[in-house]
């Protein structure tokens, strides 16, 4: 909402008030964490998260500075960046665990489907959340990787929390999916073949948080402090899991048997720039953009 | 409950209120009447005692409140075959998207009379209405006489067995109602029809009916019928003129003065 | 007066308002049954859960506060926008349908921005509005349209002599719409009520959706995105309900409004 | 004679300048306020206008318009079908509605997106999913006219189709016809609604179809695609509705007469 | 254009054509006609000659093919103030949405009188036509008949300067029917009224018009007049069985037969 003072607002007790613009979706964890822990405040930060926010708002909203920053997913802000949107991609949000076998998104299919490599989805239908974002990069790469024609998957747009559904009653052949579709669709007999993340980069960033360029030139100190901040929040995280997981259920619905068994999304200090590089190609390739971006705008050094 | 005596219409102890949320009207109270087969029935009373009401529970299209009308001794619960009504609202009886030929044409088509004899039946009922040049016209188009002459055509051309008329030539002028009136009277004669006709003309009543019924004020009852001995072969001028017409009509006004009126309502 | 055992069969006695209200318990019933059955038949409960599974988990719903939150903003925001599209509807609806060249003029521009989705245009009200006001407006606009479509047909429907009576005994043009052509276009405006009352309630549903105003949409939203369906089918049910009630209350209005209309009446009358 | 056909050409000449007068008046506006915007999301119509050329003139119209009218016809078709249909039987038998009026409140306040999941698992991700969801949208206003008309028929004339005992199908016909003024009203507005309903059934699950295309444009942040797109659809609607006037005029023409208005619209 | 003579109503050549796809109605040609004020006019003629045309052209509320309509010397565009017009299609004419009395009573509030003077006015009225009982009832909870004589007393309430009745009694019993003449006869003596009164009764149009106007088949104009010279008092049983009365009655009913009738309606 906008009810709220932004801009990078002052506070009475000498805090700086950001708002944050971002779904209430896993990756906020670490957020909430260090907001308890005082990360922020040691900081001069004071945070407050706006959850009423989506994909197709989000980024008008930190250009018209009605918030400080917000999450995007890597593709997204690339094909943004190359329209000549002015965004930049301060720091991870959520990030490949670069670990095939335990990563936090996967292709699945049906297990009784007698697929069991991606190079089988060859000319299949495979289900992604988004057509235009890193997710039908995932799926692609994923088949590449194994060998197999990328350019034959006929790819087509369901939502995450129905693909587990759409894999067992057999709609699609598979599915690019993330936690914790991707352990509800696995407790529904779907197995993981291909890990796409990490066919994409070896670190690869899946989404950042990004703010508007004319933020960074107006309160460079905010956006490095708010920087800092999480990356501190991150390093807190990586040593407190059980406590990650033990937050999920106070701002989600994700039911804390649930979060207890999914795998959590890494966290990394910088947005990658091997992934961002790579994913730009794709982005050209599918047609998303027709110019190569300048990386170097978008990526905050 | 089947009535076994020869009589094609049979209403007993008819009584119906209308009901709603700010006043309710007793219309009809204890009527009473018997009509034969092939009669020629005319009925005459004030304005608002309960005509439309009577005719319209006779077609089967209102059940009564109390008592029971019968039809060739079966119970009318549904509008029997081969019924024509000219309603008082021919305005509102026509179909508007419908050409006046298809007006008439409609209850022949539904009754499955073949293509030919229909456009016959369909022109003869129009010509005799005199709206023979305006068959193509949309009733909206038509004057208010036209209008109920249309639906009077449509009755007509149906040749049905009981034809109820509900003020029937009140929108039209004098001289085509005389015309209508012995159009009428030749159809009766022709087809066998047993003929219910309300009218508000004591005149037209007594020219036209066999028997003139008169109902009184509101709760409406039967409260005096008169046996028309005219000959049965009537004509404007002669029948009009003669001595017992005069006298005729004159009893019938009598009683039809006796019914409150106007000023007698009471709140 | 209908007597007790000689009820001829046309006498369709109508039903009263407790059987009025049986009836569709029983509808509501059936449906239940068959979805119930559809379900069992068909489909894991994992993707859609059946009925049993389902009620006790609204019957839970119910007893939270967080439910009866979103589902008081939700109805906030259904019916802020409501009203803004009831009043404009009508005033639009008035003024371009009784002057015919406005009409005219009006009717191709209005024709070319009716199906404009507002989704579309989500991004650029973010840069004014705020995720709230943007989801009055999508029901609003919505709603409008609606409202606004209903009063020029039923302006059409105003009979002419009536039109001429009011204008023969000396009453404006002000006058004729408040005597002549608002009652004759209510009946058409009944129906608008009972389509906007639920528009309104699923595009205020749908702004939680896909923009997360906070409402019953966004409650909806993130069972789904955490894969609780029973929840989520949960809270679909309860919104179903609330529709109901909505529409009762709809009904309700448009019986007391529209007391004088042959549906109405035809319906109250002892036939 | 001659004057006439003048007069009927000023006649011509005025309604066709009252129908663009505003849309003219309106799209000048746009033009000159938006000449210079620097605004990402608003950007000149000129630019707009320059991709209109460029995205729908090309084999996009083939790929993705086309499929999509063929949605919304076969969707719309399946509203007024399913809306006339039930909206009779509710109008007609108070029993049906008392039945069904709960039930039918209930689907009417399910919006799409949560309609989808659902028909995503029984129905399945093809065009059957897409068609259900126009239809569902289009069918509200179409079977609750439906219904309000032919409840609201006028008595005499149930009356006159009962004593003639028209046979079963005339009369329901004969009902149907009166209640048209109504039924069109739905129809118009399901017009419009099924428009959008295509379009939003096209964004959240699709790989082709107009819808498809804008939100990918906007997605993708080609936003005087996106604009362009949202141009089409105004004229889709635009070209819609005036087919829709034409054949309303034809069936309504007597209703304007037994109102009285034979020469408004 | 102003006309200067002492004429209320002036009627030059006028003419009415309706046009529709399918047919062309030459409805009035050639109407000439003044009307002084304070003078009750009674027009009569064939149905569907053009006499609700004619009054609707008065009224205002239809454009003239030809000719011109003037109203104490004003060319008549929009219907004028002080006008009561009853409507041939009364049904149609009443709100439904309004009671008997509110009915009654809309003309008197638009016209600005005080609540108190309406109150009596209205009772006054609706007692007058015998509807003081049903006030409160909604028009379609009355009989045919009841609804005209609401739409009567709605003009007579009214006061109007001109009034405007077509085929007014044409759904009411013969007492009623006399008893709403004399009504008609009494208010136009005492509040000077202009009236202008189509009907089908030729001895109702003797009985109360000062001048009978009639008009011929349609494309109607007016082919005779009759200025009435019975006394200005005139009483049903007196009047009516005068010499003169029936004189009267014949030339009239003369110059209506001659107009053509049913048979002769050329295709
Ligand atoms: N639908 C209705 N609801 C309530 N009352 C009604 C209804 N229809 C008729 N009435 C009342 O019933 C009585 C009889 O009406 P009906 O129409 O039968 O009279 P009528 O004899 O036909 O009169 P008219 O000669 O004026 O047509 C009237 O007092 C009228 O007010
Ligand atoms: N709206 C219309 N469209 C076309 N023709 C019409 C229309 N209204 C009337 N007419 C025609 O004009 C002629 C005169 O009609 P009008 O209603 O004036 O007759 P009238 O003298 O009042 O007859 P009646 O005594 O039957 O009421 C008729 O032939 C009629 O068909
Ligand atoms: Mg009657
Ligand atoms: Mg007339």
């Amino acid at each position: 909402g906008s009810d709220q003072a932004t801009g990078a607002a002052g506070t009475d007790d000498g805090l700086t008030t950001i708002t944050l613009a971002s779904s209430p979706l896993g990756h906020l964890a670490p957020i909430y964490l260090a907001e308890d822990k005082g990360i922020f405040a040691r900081h001069g930060l004071k945070v407050e998260v706006d959850t009423e926010t989506s994909d197709l708002t989000s980024v008008p909203s930190v250009l018209a500075g009605k918030v400080d920053f917000a999450t995007g997913d890597l593709t997204t802000l690339i094909v943004a960046r190359t329209q000549g949107l002015d965004v930049k991609a301060v720091v991870p949000a959520s990030a490949s665990t670069g670990k095939a076998g335990a990563d936090y998104g996967a292709l699945v299919v049906a297990a009784d489907s007698g697929i069991t490599s991606p190079k089988q989805l060859e000319g299949k239908t495979v289900a992604v959340n988004i057509l235009t974002n890193i997710a039908a990069a995932a799926a692609r790469e994923a088949v590449r990787a194994d060998g197999g024609d990328s350019e034959s998957l006929k790819l087509v747009e369901i939502p995450f929390p129905q693909v587990p559904a759409a894999i067992s009653e057999g709609r699609v052949a598979g599915a690019w999916v993330v936690e914790p579709f991707l352990s509800a669709a696995k407790a529904q007999g779907a197995v993981p073949i291909g890990w796409g993340f990490t066919d994409l980069a070896e670190d690869l960033t899946v989404s950042a948080w990004y703010t508007s360029g004319a933020l960074v030139t107006r309160k460079p100190e905010v956006v490095t402090a708010f920087r800092t901040a999480i990356r501190e929040a991150y390093a807190y995280a990586r040593e407190h899991e059980d406590e990650v997981r033990a937050k999920i259920p106070t701002f989600t619905q994700i039911t804390p048997e649930v979060a207890g068994r999914i795998t959590i999304t890494g966290w990394r200090d910088e947005v990658s720039r091997q992934a961002a590089e790579k994913l730009a190609g794709y982005a050209r390739r599918d047609g998303l953009i027709n110019t190569t971006p300048d990386l170097d705008e978008l990526i905050l050094p | 409950m089947v009535t076994s005596d020869d009589a094609l219409l049979r209403i007993v102890d008819l009584g119906k209120s209308y009901r709603a949320r700010e006043r309710t009207v007793q219309a009809l109270a204890r009527v009473d009447l018997t009509v034969d087969d092939g009669e020629f029935v005319a009925v005459v009373g004030p304005s608002g005692c309960g005509k439309t009401t009577l005719l319209k529970i006779i077609a089967g299209l209102l059940p009564a409140s109390t008592g029971d009308v019968f039809l060739a001794g079966r119970q009318v619960t549904e509008p029997p075959a081969d019924l024509g009504v000219v309603f008082q609202e021919y305005g509102r009886s026509l179909f508007a998207w419908k050409t006046v030929r298809q007006n008439v044409e409609l209850p022949l088509r539904s009754r499955g009379v073949g293509r030919a004899e229909r456009r016959e039946l369909v022109a003869e009922a129009l010509d005799a209405v005199g709206l023979g040049p305006a068959a193509d016209a949309y009733p909206w188009q038509l004057s208010g006489g036209m209008q109920q002459r249309v639906a009077i055509a449509r009755a007509v051309a149906y040749r049905p067995r009981l034809l109820l008329m509900d003020e029937p030539f009140s929108a039209v002028d004098a001289q085509t109602r005389a015309d209508l009136e012995d159009l009428l009277a030749r159809l009766w004669h022709r087809y066998a029809m047993t003929v219910l006709f309300v009218t508000h003309d004591i005149d037209e009543a007594v020219y036209l009916g066999q028997r003139v019924v008169v109902l009184g004020a509101s709760p409406a009852g039967v409260i005096a019928q008169f046996p028309i001995d005219l000959p049965a072969e009537r004509d404007q001028l002669g029948t009009r003129s003669s001595a017992r017409f005069g006298e005729l009509r004159a009893q019938v006004y009598a009683q039809v003065r006796r019914t409150p009126q106007l000023e007698e309502v009471a709140p | 007066m209908n007597t007790g055992g000689r009820t001829p069969a046309y006498t369709r006695q109508p039903v009263g308002a407790t059987g009025r209200r049986l009836l569709g318990i029983l509808g509501l019933l059936l449906a239940a049954i068959g979805y119930e059955a559809v379900t069992r038949a068909f489909f894991s409960p994992l993707h859609v859960p059946p009925l049993t599974a389902i009620v006790p988990r609204a019957a839970e719903l119910l007893t939270e506060a967080r439910f009866w939150t979103a589902t008081g903003r939700t109805l906030l925001v259904a019916a802020v926008g409501l009203l803004i599209a009831l009043v404009a509807g009508v005033v639009v609806g008035f003024a371009v349908g009784s002057v015919p060249w406005l009409l005219r003029a009006a009717s191709s521009t209005l024709d070319f921005l009716r199906p404009v989705p507002s989704i579309v245009l989500i991004p650029v009200l973010v840069l004014v509005l705020d995720v709230a006001q943007i989801t009055v407006l999508l029901v609003a606009v919505s709603c409008f349209w609606i409202v606004l479509f209903q009063v020029l047909y039923g302006l059409r429907d105003v009979d002419q002599v009536a039109v001429d009576t009011a204008r023969t005994i000396g009453i404006g043009r002000l006058g004729r719409v408040v005597h002549v052509t608002w009652p004759s276009v209510l009946p058409y405006l009944g129906t608008a009520l009972r389509l906007i009352v639920s528009v309104a309630l699923a595009l205020a549903i749908t702004g939680g959706l896909v923009m997360g105003a906070a409402g019953l949409g966004e409650l909806i939203w993130s069972s789904q995105e955490s894969g609780e369906f029973t929840g989520m089918y949960a809270l679909v049910l309860l919104t179903g309900g609330v529709g109901i009630t909505l529409d009762v209350a709809a009904r309700l209005a448009e019986r007391r409004l529209l007391h004088w209309h042959v549906a109405t009446r035809r319906e109250v009358a002892a036939r | 004679m001659k004057a006439a056909v003048v007069a009927g050409l000023n006649r011509g000449a005025r309604t066709v300048a009252l129908a663009l007068g505003l849309p003219v008046l309106l799209f000048t506006a746009w033009w000159v306020l938006s000449a210079d915007s620097t605004t990402i999301f608003l950007p000149p119509l000129s630019r707009i206008v320059e991709a209109f050329g460029q995205v729908w003139f090309s084999d996009v119209f083939f790929r993705d318009v086309l499929p999509s009218l063929r949605r919304l016809a076969v969707g719309y078709a399946a509203a007024l079908l399913v809306g006339v249909g039930v909206g009779y039987l509710v109008g007609r038998w108070s029993v049906v509605r008392d039945l069904t009026s709960p039930i039918l409140a209930y689907f009417r306040v399910l919006p799409a997106p949560v309609l989808i999941p659902v028909l995503l698992v029984a129905v399945g991700i093809g065009d059957a999913t897409k068609l259900i969801v126009i239809a569902s949208g289009a069918v509200w206003p179409i079977l609750l006219n439906t219904a309000d008309g032919v409840r609201a028929v006028d008595e005499v004339q149930l009356d006159t189709a009962a004593a003639y005992r028209l046979r079963a199908w005339s009369r329901h016909g004969l009902i149907l016809r009166a209640a048209t003024p109504q039924v069109f009203a739905g129809a118009r507005q399901a017009l419009g609604i099924s428009l959008i309903v295509m379009v939003v059934s096209e964004m959240l699950m699709s790989t082709d179809g107009l819808g498809f295309t804008v939100i990918r444009f906007q997605r993708t942040f080609a936003i005087p695609e996106m604009w362009s797109g949202v141009l089409l659809l105004g004229l889709l609607g635009f070209g819609l509705a005036k087919v829709f006037e034409i054949i309303e005029r034809r069936a309504l023409r007597w209703h304007r007469g037994a109102t009285g208005r034979e020469e408004s619209w």
